[in-house]
């Protein structure tokens, strides 16, 4: 498959992505970009004494928009919001082993998504 | 339920390439190793067959497109014939005017012209097409004014398959004294094209189109049409296109021209009729617009995008699934540009007033004619798991499904 | 005693153009009909194969002659890499100044590239060459003025076969600030090349002169140098050259680079050995002259003029004995020019100070690694049987013969 | 042949040129041309009661200069004086099966030579 633009990877998150759906009484919900510039990511955290303990996506776009998504997902699951919140678009690419240029910026919206999410979250702690 | 061990592909991407027909390598391999000699070293025994090959297969292409033989200058791409058509027609004809207009809808290889002729103190302009992608006759007649010296729109485009009327066109052309250029990389070989009954002053000729080899295409320039060559150097191609030619591509592209005219009626038939049934069998899919005139476009080609499901996305579902598609130009993927500024919605889809808010990538499936009946099928039969796939996973889709 | 009946040809115009090797031919092969896929299909499996073809092709071609591959771009001959070089650069540098300088003896595709550039606003200057054709240092060193910002001097002229000092003349443009192409049609995959130790900023590569294929050719460009396309549209050689890619073509001309690199010492041996018996033999034909340097030369190039002897009588005499070769640069052969005014003296001669009104037409024999010593020795016995019956029919000779 | 630049009547001149050679005692000699613009041709004519009873040529130059110069002698020989000077370019073209256009200058040539050997002659006639 590493023949296309995407790596290995890539494909395997796109084929089987990780964590796709909902979480109905999320913690925390973001939602970012725009249908205008081609992708959607919604991401639902459930977070539990600081610790983020389940994470759910959907996704409307390309290959490394879905990929990004999932991987983000694996990668916050267990830790703390300090941690996530250190969480790079550079480190979901890296995870991915890699986005073409022209891609890269999906790994950023995945990075804006659990940002969004974590604001929600602590916006519905301050008003709770 | 999707299928990962697919071991037949099923090709539905023709319009981005399509496999060298077997006669055709077989007619080009004595022009390899055999007849290798190169076709301007006139004074020798090994220049003569390569020569007459040239002649050969500027004879067929000529044939193809009711042309003469003297007509047919050959390129190395399309891309190549139109930059070579259009700033080659704008330099020679400068004196009388600098306005060009292309339609909007045009492949990037003449679209990323404009800059370029603006720098050389033309100026571009671009005629409108209408919801099907038809050209837009009023505007075009609006926009032809007093400096306007030449028009370039394409026969077909690949993306909705939209064909023009461009013997219509050609004759309001005429009567302005406009030069009319035409890009056929989308119809020369796959449907019958007459340069004469058009009214065309140049089109462009691709081979790997219809089973002719990379490497050659072809320029039709009316004879006594002056234009400046873009490559310079020798005397090859009547001084009109510089560089020893490429005899093997070039022989096949003849050769390609030929079976395709021979064989025409048969395979547009057949892939008119296999098209048809692709397209009634995807109308039943919820949210999904068709891209592109419904009848006057070309046969075996169906265009569509759906709401909810990202362009890019589907396509590589097919893929997986052993179906070859495309989206957008064919020829234009970038997904591997140096950055993202490429990747803006089409402008083909912009132009026909698709909706970028809710548009992400049409899909094009353009058939050939070793596609079959089972293979329609089957893409109908993977096609809706796909679709539901994908929207399942978009927030977008529960939104609309919600009524949110 | 002339010879109508020869079964074998004697090829010596390597320099026009070499038949594709058979192990070249084999690799292109399944890029025809089976890995036939649009290599810019990236998210479709059809264009995986093509695509990393091209990757391949393009490493063979850089380690040839000592560059990175990202400094490779496939175009379809050395014409196009030569305007797309001149011109690209040119544009891409305006800003800086407007002259431009040429060698006298640069190729057609260069030559002729000066009235367009005067065009674009442009100034072109010529270097000259002393009478070996070798670049004349102190007139380059004049001619870099102020505002140059280009200059191209090729590696090796075919027709006379000298081999320019690029080295000297690369360090000495550097020091200047001015851009230097070198066209190494006459000598990439021909001698070794490495553009680092050359110091030029970019370099035509030819693959038909070195038994790869027609349709294919390379341009060196040094990373982060600025350059324009001049065919724009698609997105494919990173942006330099726009057209779908002549695959098939590109891997043999990787392949023909491979091989070249491999065979190199081997074949330049065996052909330098050749062409200095050719020119020992030859030496002893009255009233001829050597043309180029004699020492810094294209290994088994041999060229000449011989007073009193018409050039094209002599090649088409030669022919009819079964032994190709060529008049002026082969590339530009001219007989079949729409009118008499492509027949003037060649440039190159006139530049190395051949005198026209007693030279006409120089001969030049460019041998391969397929030629033999009993080749050499065939066209050493005809030879001055047919320079006599030429001479025996020229009104000039008898008046030198005659005193007169 | 024929594949070449040449009909196959030029290749067959160039191989087998016609009255090449000198007249000793000629009537009359032109030489046109100039070897810096690549041909010279000179035509030797023996003239008897106003007839071209022989007529030789010698000719450095291409391969349509040689033909053109073999077929002008053939053409001429047997004429009258004025017969020969109505012979144009065209009629040594189109006997030779026609010459490439960068080469149509070779038969104007081949024509001038006979005029000037005409000239020659009536020169001689005049003063002898
Ligand atoms: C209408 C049209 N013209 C020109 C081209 C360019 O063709 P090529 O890439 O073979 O030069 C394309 C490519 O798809 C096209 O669709
Ligand atoms: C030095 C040089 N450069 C460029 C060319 C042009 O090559 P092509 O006709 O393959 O484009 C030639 C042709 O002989 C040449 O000799």
């Amino acid at each position: 498959m590493a023949q296309g633009p995407y790596s290995d990877k890539v494909m395997d998150h796109f084929m089987h992505p990780r964590n796709m759906g909902e979480i109905e009484d999320a913690s925390g919900v973001g939602e970012v970009g725009n249908p205008a510039c081609g992708d959607v990511m919604r991401l639902y955290l459930k977070i539990e004494d600081g610790k983020i303990v389940d994470a759910k996506f959907k996704t409307f776009g390309c290959g490394a928009a879905i990929a990004s998504s999932s991987m983000t997902t694996e990668l916050i699951k267990g830790k703390s919001i300090d941690e996530a919140l250190k969480l790079s678009n550079e480190a979901v690419s890296e995870a991915l082993g890699g986005l073409p240029p022209a891609k890269q910026h999906c790994s950023v919206l995945a990075e804006d998504a659990l940002r969004a999410a974590l604001e929600d979250y602590k916006k519905k702690q301050g008003t709770a | 339920m999707l299928y990962f061990d697919i071991m037949n592909r099923v090709y539905f991407d023709h319009a981005a390439t399509t496999p060298v027909d077997k006669r055709v390598l077989e007619a080009m391999l004595p022009y390899f190793s055999d007849s290798f000699g190169n076709p301007s070293s006139v004074l020798i025994e090994e220049g003569g067959p390569p020569r007459q090959a040239l002649d050969e297969a500027r004879k067929k292409v000529a044939n193809l497109i009711g042309a003469r033989s003297e007509e047919v200058l050959f390129t190395s791409s399309a891309t190549e014939s139109n930059n070579l058509a259009i700033k080659g027609l704008a330099l020679a004809h400068k004196s009388k005017g600098n306005k060009i207009l292309f339609s909007e809808i045009e492949h990037y290889s003449i679209m990323l012209q404009a800059d370029s002729l603006r720098g050389l103190g033309f100026e571009v302009d671009f005629v409108k097409v209408d919801t099907d992608g038809l050209i837009d006759m009023a505007d075009l007649k609006k926009k032809v004014t007093k400096g306007t010296i030449l028009a370039s729109i394409m026969q077909a485009n690949m993306e909705i398959g939209t064909v023009q009327p461009i013997k219509e066109i050609g004759r309001f052309l005429k009567e302005q004294g406009v030069l009319f250029h035409s890009d056929g990389a989308g119809t020369c070989g796959q449907i019958p094209v007459n340069v004469q009954e058009l009214g065309v002053d140049a089109m462009t000729i691709s081979g790997h189109q219809f089973y002719g080899p990379k490497g050659a295409a072809g320029l039709y320039l009316r004879s006594g049409v002056p234009m400046r060559p873009i490559l310079h150097g020798g005397f090859q191609e009547m001084g009109y296109r510089a560089g020893t030619e490429n005899v093997p591509a070039i022989v096949g592209f003849g050769e390609a021209s030929r079976l395709a005219q021979v064989e025409m009626e048969e395979k547009v038939a057949r892939v008119a009729r296999l098209g048809q049934k692709l397209w009634a069998g995807i109308a039943s899919i919820t949210y999904l617009h068709f891209t592109g005139h419904p009848t006057q476009r070309l046969p075996g080609h169906v265009s569509f995008w759906i709401e909810f499901v990202e362009g890019e996305s589907l396509l590589l579902w097919l893929n997986l699934n052993g179906i070859a598609a495309s989206t957008g130009s064919a020829c234009a993927s970038n997904v591997l540009a140096a950055d993202e500024t490429g990747l803006k919605a089409s402008h083909v889809l912009t132009a026909v007033g698709v909706p970028p808010e809710i548009c992400h990538g049409s899909i094009t499936f353009s058939l050939g004619r070793e596609n079959t009946e089972e293979e329609v099928d089957y893409a109908l039969s993977v096609m809706p798991t796909i679709v539901d796939r994908l929207r399942e996973m978009s927030p977008l889709y529960e939104k609309a499904k919600g009524g949110k």
